[in-house]
């Protein structure tokens, strides 16, 4: 068969799917089909390009077209006049926000000029369900070179000199821990890649395994030689069923093609990969409660040490890394361990992924250099702030993590700062936060988060992060004393200091960060009960300025509870007995007539 | 599938299947390597531009040339057709009509190895295709 | 609570699971995702046929049960409602969108409707968080829900709905 | 052995490598308050969830504080134990327990008993900071045990005691977070559980979360009502250890002085559980021989080993679990059932009490025992053999109800006739007690010969699994000894296998056996007490002139009077049992 003229990548990512990309590669299958160009023409669903705001992303190559926003019906068109004619669809290709220009190469775009894609490198690229299409993107040499021409503590030596470190949360070296469960003794050990993400609003694990499977299994196996074990396995989200499909299809081809079993590429070396479901737990993101997972337990954690690196799953040493650490090995052997150190800061080397959200423009999935600024990231990748409206903080870390506000703007971000600014990196979720967002409610939002996944083992964890939600929730309610907030801070810190895992170890963070930089506003709350974003309910009255009011209506025909009345182009009034706050007069006004008192 | 034997198997698998993707590896580089756009409307194709595009692609593969082809829309020259665009990255666009086979050879010989201009070139005020 | 007698029939099908997975005990966690993939729910008497069938104690497998979001011991409605609680979607309003679900509904997170047509669930990030803030019904995705929309929605499923054709 | 230097609180400490930085401190006398962590040393037996984090400590160069429980000591760790970021955090922890509990000491069973009530009192708490929701949980009585799991502060030791230790596995852990507590599958309650009641987990309870059903009340109203003739009796390990709720060292024997306040509480007749303890041997003796002699000539139907059946909770414990094994434990009662059955026939014509009027309340260290006196098959129209049976620390109750100064008391006698016994019987009240008493009688009857000594140190020790094999004149007789039902179920698994090589198996509940009973004085995670009590068992023992079971006159003159022989028509109806499959 020919080789194929013209290839056109769908995007198949959780987020594009869920506006029915699948549909949309059937439609071009079936119209290609018509138009007798199925030979000519290749058709992939890929993994996530990234861009979920404007998705489904369609991208069509080699004249490297990116379409945004496809539905399904946009197809004919796209098949008659760019494929076809030749003439690219302007109407569906992206506008830059500031300049309106159309920019038809995804290369031209701000969103994508500065990322640098190493982990993601194969995502919107390759076809996720064909070992063919990575391998032919230097797939499994990384594995080949290790097996044949390198002897694990060489390998171990390569990922140490590159700075790797684990991009979970914490920040381990990852050499490191691979050099510890190597040293440990024993008959069996285990890989173990973890791909629990459960920060809520972080989907980088996600999409590496749904665009690129085989990087992690590669580096599974990788991990498997220089450690000394045979058997590996992927700790995977119930939540996630097309990560979890693409996997069985990765680890089923890489079997087929002797990528896994037994004496993989003749060298003796065996390995196989199996996979173990989540099933709702956050905390089995930390690894001891993950592996009791594994073993058909509550996900409770153990006090460490023992590390896992000594006895982990089952007993025997096991070597945990995430899912964005591991897609990052086979790069760092196939281009060197210097090559990946002369990316990043000092000692946050590389890249890291985040998932932006929030109130940003462009929510996506982007790759950037350590070292790189918010201000690059909010307003040259993430096209800064929806609505126009001005930034407040952003949040990273998700429930362990902080904010950061406009004075850390110009700040490198890499581990240390992160940490230094009292956030922490976290697995990579980024959320963006504008003038509208109340503090003290993302605060409790989190803790209330941590509330629900609190495995409830230990005392500061368990009736701790209630207390501290409890003040939370009687300040927000405008109930709240001006010593409420020392109360929260001794909390905090008592929290911190003696909680047994990870996650209880950072649940207030949240709170103290919030408090470190927005003390005014909780002082509001506590003081003059008022919330000055308007996000506490119980602090908010809706009014409506009647200079301003046109009687246009809109506001009566939207309030959900009949709170509203008044004539047409009469001013407008609500009864505040029936009004249950739920602001959509406020935002549907168009003449700024709704007042929150 | 066989299974993969050795390093050398997966290396000689490796360059057997990059092709498939070679395509998208150009289109994801597209300012470093020459393009050519094959007009493809109806004249153009009437014409005979669709085996023009299949021979360049071809020849040019064959010869481990790395360029990108793609088609466009019509480009105005409906009398010349087939025409084809060629860019050399750093320099302007040139278009040539009646493209034949042979004369595709011959642009490939000439234009894309050496540089040298070769008969048939269109010096239009349309220099590009874009606009 | 009222006792459940399970059929033969899926006394027959938990077996099959348990043994599929050589009625290991720490193979608990599949076992249960499989089940309650097959039953829709894992109700206490099916967690007693699992403990016996893989040799663990049944406090345990409600210990683990109970442990897990993920698995539910009461039936869900005919159109599980799901609003996404990640941090995308609440900053976008998802609190918004679960109180109009709530009031619609008049039901709370975790219960069904009297019919049993609809239940109502939170769950943390669907990882489409372009599309905040995303509902699900079932396994279609609804994104960019404002309270509004909300009486669309479930009216589309309410009469028999033209929910089959729309899915993605 | 590597040892390890490191300091505590400014001063240097030599341990072995693995002690942990709690025990490391507490060999120089440094107290770090812990409250979850429980370890019975030499038992096998450890909760170590390092949950409550009451022992936190400073450790320098680490960022968070350490659970001394479980952080183990190493080379040069600084280790500072009452820092004031310490005691904070350490008030502040017990704050929050507090402040998801009941604050109903003043009427809270556990009160003066209870370990949360001792550390608030330890640390001087006397405000709680941090006020919120409660935990709302269902209270469950059952026949033995009651579940307050309110008071739960989720310390784990009930569930480390239930699975690990006992492998029942009633209670686990459920829920998560602020709703997380222990508590039997779907909540339900215990006697609808397989619960055998072994009393472990309300042995081991640090707060009044799970505590026996009380039943001093019901004894009071009985010896009050003039209608009624009282009889009371006593358990072997109940002399153990009742000192130690009035202060006496552990391992005190008070025997004397425990029926001098019986006496004083208004029981009409004080007798002893021991007496039945003898009639038990001869029976299950009886039958052990009868089965083994027809076993040796060849009898098919004959199964072997015998195990005994004097553990309530352990006769729960092979009717939920091994139901396909009833047939082989002996059917004889236990001593407890056995007293009551002929108080309320011989002793009641004796005295020409009608049934009806006399009340056999018995002490008990078991809570497992107000259980078997409330199964129906140890009833007659409806009257139970025994009405009550109070555990050691409620039998306390009612002696300082009665203001009975009990460590002044004189040392006086049991009534007869059913409060003679001998050695044999006292030390059913420990692991491996049983089993030497049967051997002590088989053996005599068996051969026809005076044992040689009538210590059998072999069969005695702490271990969880003990086996013997001891020679009857040529005939080598293989004992196999548990207690902890883990250790018992193993055998029971060798035996399902028909990998078991005993012929006698002598199985209790608990550690240590009854003097570790769930019904006994709190031991507090303290093993020594519990050997302590073994000692003093064995003491008594040597201190009896009678120490073989045959050789009690009260027991001859019962066969002769009214039994006939062991295992006679009327000692089958009376003295026997049947089991029942309830898995």
């Amino acid at each position: 068969m020919a080789e194929y003229n013209m290839h056109i990548l769908v995007c198949g990512g959780t987020g594009c799917k869920a506006s029915q990309s699948e549909l949309i590669k059937t439609n071009f299958k079936t119209r290609l089909n018509e138009f007798g160009l199925a030979d000519e023409i290749q058709v992939i669903l890929t993994g996530c390009f990234g861009f979920c705001e404007k998705g489904p992303i369609v991208k069509i190559l080699p004249d490297n077209t990116f379409y945004t926003q496809v539905t399904p019906e946009d197809v004919d068109e796209i098949v008659e006049e760019h494929i076809i004619k030749g003439r690219k669809v302007e109407r569906l290709l992206y506008k830059d926000p500031e300049t309106h220009e159309i920019v038809g190469d995804s290369k031209g775009m701000d969103f994508y000029k500065k990322q640098i894609r190493i982990a993601l490198r194969n995502c919107g690229f390759i076809n996720p369900e064909n070992i063919e299409e990575y391998i032919g993107r230097d797939g499994y040499a990384a594995l080949g070179t290790c097996l044949s021409e390198k002897t694990p503590d060489e390998v171990i030596r390569m990922i140490k000199d590159s700075g790797l470190r684990g991009r979970g949360g914490g920040g381990f070296p990852t050499g490191l821990k691979w050099e510890l469960t190597r040293k440990s003794v024993s008959d069996q050990k285990y890989v173990v890649c973890n791909a629990d993400e459960g920060d809520p609003g972080a989907f980088m694990d996600r999409s590496i395994l749904e665009g690129d499977p085989h990087s992690v299994l590669e580096s599974m196996a990788i991990c498997g030689y220089c450690i000394g074990a045979d058997k590996g396995l992927v700790y995977i989200r119930a939540e996630y069923p097309l990560a979890i499909e693409r996997l069985k299809i990765a680890i089923n081809q890489a079997r087929e093609y002797g990528l896994l079993g037994n004496d993989i590429l003749g060298t003796g070396f065996n390995f196989d990969i199996e996979i173990r479901y989540g099933a709702g737990a956050f905390v089995c993101g930390e690894e001891t409660a993950l592996i009791h997972s594994m073993e058909g337990k509550r996900g409770e954690p153990g006090v460490k040490p023992p590390f896992p690196a000594e006895k982990g799953y089952n007993g025997k040493p096991t070597n945990v890394n995430n899912v964005e650490t591991f897609a990052n090995i086979p790069v760092i052997i196939n281009k060197g361990a210097e090559w990946f150190a002369s990316i990043g800061t000092a000692n946050s080397k590389g890249t890291k992924v985040f998932a932006l959200a929030g109130k940003i423009n462009n929510v996506g999935l982007i790759e950037v250099p350590m070292g790189i600024t918010l201000r690059e990231i909010i307003y040259d990748i993430g096209g800064g702030i929806k609505d126009g409206r001005e930034f407040k903080a952003v949040q990273t870390g998700g429930p362990s993590g902080g904010c950061l506000t406009k004075s850390f703007l110009d700040t490198p971000i890499d581990y240390d700062n992160l940490v230094a600014a009292g956030s922490m990196m976290g697995s990579g979720g980024m959320i963006v936060l504008d003038d509208s967002d109340c503090m003290v409610a993302i605060a409790k939002f989190y803790l209330e988060f941590t509330l629900d996944e609190s495995c409830g083992k230990c005392t500061p964890c368990r009736i701790g992060n209630k207390r501290l939600y409890e003040i939370l929730e009687k300040i927000t309610e405008g109930n709240g004393k001006l010593e409420d907030l020392d109360r929260l801070r001794m909390l905090s810190t008592v929290i911190k200091d003696t909680s047994l895992c990870g996650l209880g170890q950072t649940s207030p963070n949240p709170v103290l960060s919030t408090l470190d930089h927005f003390y005014d506003e909780y002082l509001a709350h506590v003081t003059t009960h008022k919330c000055l974003a308007g996000q506490c309910k119980a602090l908010v009255n809706y009014a409506i300025d009647t200079d301003r009011c046109t009687g246009c209506t809109l506001c009566f025909r939207n309030c959900p509870v009949g709170a509203i009345s008044g004539e047409r182009r009469a001013p407008h009034y609500i009864d505040k007995s029936l009004c249950i706050k739920c602001g959509v007069c406020f935002e549907k006004c168009k003449f700024d007539a709704v007042l929150i008192a | 599938m066989n299974k993969i034997k050795s390093l050398a198997d997966l290396k000689k698998l490796q360059s057997e299947v990059q092709s498939k993707i070679k395509l998208r590896e150009k289109g994801d580089n597209p300012d470093s390597l020459i393009q050519i756009k094959v007009s493809m409307a109806t004249c153009g194709i009437a014409s005979g531009a669709k085996e023009t595009m299949t021979y360049l692609i071809e020849e040019l593969d064959h010869q481990g040339i790395d360029a990108i082809v793609t088609q466009t829309g019509c480009m105005g020259y409906c009398y010349a057709e087939p025409t084809i665009e060629v860019t050399i990255p750093g320099q302007k666009p040139v278009v040539y009509g009646f493209v034949n086979k042979t004369k595709a050879q011959e642009i490939i010989e000439k234009h894309l190895k050496f540089n040298e201009m070769v008969d048939g070139i269109i010096p239009a005020a349309y220099a590009t295709i874009n606009n | 609570m009222s006792k459940i007698k399970l059929s033969e029939k899926t006394i027959g099908i938990i077996q099959q699971v348990c043994s599929d997975f050589r009625n290991e005990g720490s193979e608990l966690i599949n076992v249960l995702h499989q089940v309650q993939g097959k039953l829709g729910y894992l109700p206490a008497e099916v967690q007693e046929v699992i403990a016996k069938e893989l040799n663990i104690s049944v406090a345990k497998v409600y210990g683990v049960v109970t442990f897990y979001s993920f698995f539910t011991m009461i039936p869900m409605g005919e159109h599980p409602i799901s609003i996404c609680m990640g941090t995308a979607c609440y900053v976008r309003g998802s609190e918004q969108v679960l109180a109009e679900f709530k009031r619609q509904l008049s039901i709370e997170v975790g219960q069904s409707t009297a019919d049993n047509k609809f239940s109502l669930n939170c769950l943390r990030c669907v990882g489409a968080c372009g599309l905040a803030p995303v509902v699900m019904v079932g396994e279609k995705v609804y994104g960019r829900v404002s309270p509004q929309q909300v009486k669309n929605i479930i009216a589309e499923y309410k009469e028999g709905g033209a929910s089959e054709a729309k899915t993605a | 052995m590597e040892m390890i230097n490191l300091t505590i609180d400014h001063k240097p400490v030599v341990v072995r490598k693995g002690t942990t930085v709690l025990k490391a401190a507490s060999s120089i006398g440094i107290d770090i308050p812990s409250l979850c962590y429980m370890k019975l040393d030499d038992m096998n037996i450890e909760n170590k969830p390092g949950g409550c984090r009451v022992c936190v400590v400073e450790i320098k160069g680490r960022r968070n504080l350490a659970p001394a429980c479980c952080t183990e000591a190493a080379e040069g760790m600084e280790v500072n134990t009452h820092s004031i970021r310490v005691v904070n955090a350490r008030r502040t922890v017990v704050e929050l327990i507090l402040s998801d509990h009941p604050a109903d000491c003043l009427i809270c069973a556990k009160s003066g008993n209870c370990e949360l009530q001792n550390m608030a009192t330890h640390l001087g708490i006397r405000q709680i900071h941090y006020q919120g929701e409660q935990s709302m949980y269902r209270e469950d009585t059952s026949p033995a045990i009651i579940r307050e799991i309110n008071k739960c502060i989720m310390c784990r030791r009930c569930e480390t005691m239930c699975n690990e230790v006992q492998t029942v596995g009633v209670l686990s852990a459920v829920n998560r977070g602020f709703q997380a507590v222990v508590a039997p599958a779907f909540e339900m309650n215990l006697d609808h559980s397989v619960c055998t009641y072994c009393g472990q987990c309300v042995a081991v309870c640090p707060t009044g979360a799970l505590t026996e059903v009380d039943e001093t009340g019901a004894v009071i109203r009985a010896l009050s009502d003039p209608t009624k003739t009282v009889v009371v009796q006593t358990a072997p390990a109940v002399r153990a250890a009742l000192g130690e709720e009035f202060g006496m060292p552990a391992g005190t024997l008070v025997t004397g002085k425990m029926v001098a306040a019986l006496r004083r509480l208004g029981f009409d007749y004080v007798f002893d559980t021991d007496f039945a303890a003898d009639l038990t041997i001869l029976e299950e003796g009886t039958e052990l021989l009868n089965r083994l002699s027809a076993f040796m000539e060849g009898d098919k139907n004959v199964k072997l080993p015998i195990l005994t059946s004097c553990c309530p909770a352990w006769v729960k414990f092979f009717e939920h679990s091994f139901p396909e094994l009833k047939d082989i434990p002996s059917t004889a009662r236990s001593p407890q059932q056995m007293f009551g059955s002929i108080a309320k026939t011989y002793f009641a014509d004796k005295i020409g009490v009608k049934r009806e009027n006399l009340v056999v309340v018995s002490i008990m260290p078991c809570l497992a025992k107000k259980y078997e006196s409330s199964r129906p098959e140890f009833s007659v129209n409806g009257n139970p053999d025994v009405d009550f049976a109070l555990s050691t620390r409620e039998l306390a109750h009612l002696i300082n109800l009665g203001n009975i100064e009990f460590k002044t008391l004189p040392n006086e006698e049991f009534d007869k006739p059913l409060g003679e016994s001998t050695g044999a019987a006292v030390i059913f009240g420990t692991t491996g007690g049983v089993i030497e008493a049967a051997v002590r009688t088989a053996y005599e009857i068996f051969t026809g010969k005076p044992l040689p000594r009538v210590d059998f140190e072999e069969l005695r020790g702490m271990d969880g699994l003990r086996k013997a094999t001891i020679d009857f004149n040529g005939t080598p007789i293989n004992i196999g000894i548990a207690h902890g039902l883990g250790n018992a179920r193993k055998l029971l698994e060798d035996i399902q296998a028909g990998n078991s090589e005993f012929h006698a198996i002598e199985i209790m509940s608990c550690p240590g056996g009854c003097i570790g009973g769930g019904g006994q004085p709190y031991h507090h995670g303290d093993a020594e007490i519990l050997k302590k009590r073994q000692r003093a068992i064995y003491s008594e023992d040597k201190n009896k002139t009678l120490r073989k079971s045959h050789e009690n006159p009260y027991i001859t003159k019962l066969y002769e009077e009214f039994l006939g022989a062991p295992m006679s028509e009327k000692a089958h109806h009376l003295l026997h049992t049947k089991y029942f499959d309830r898995s």
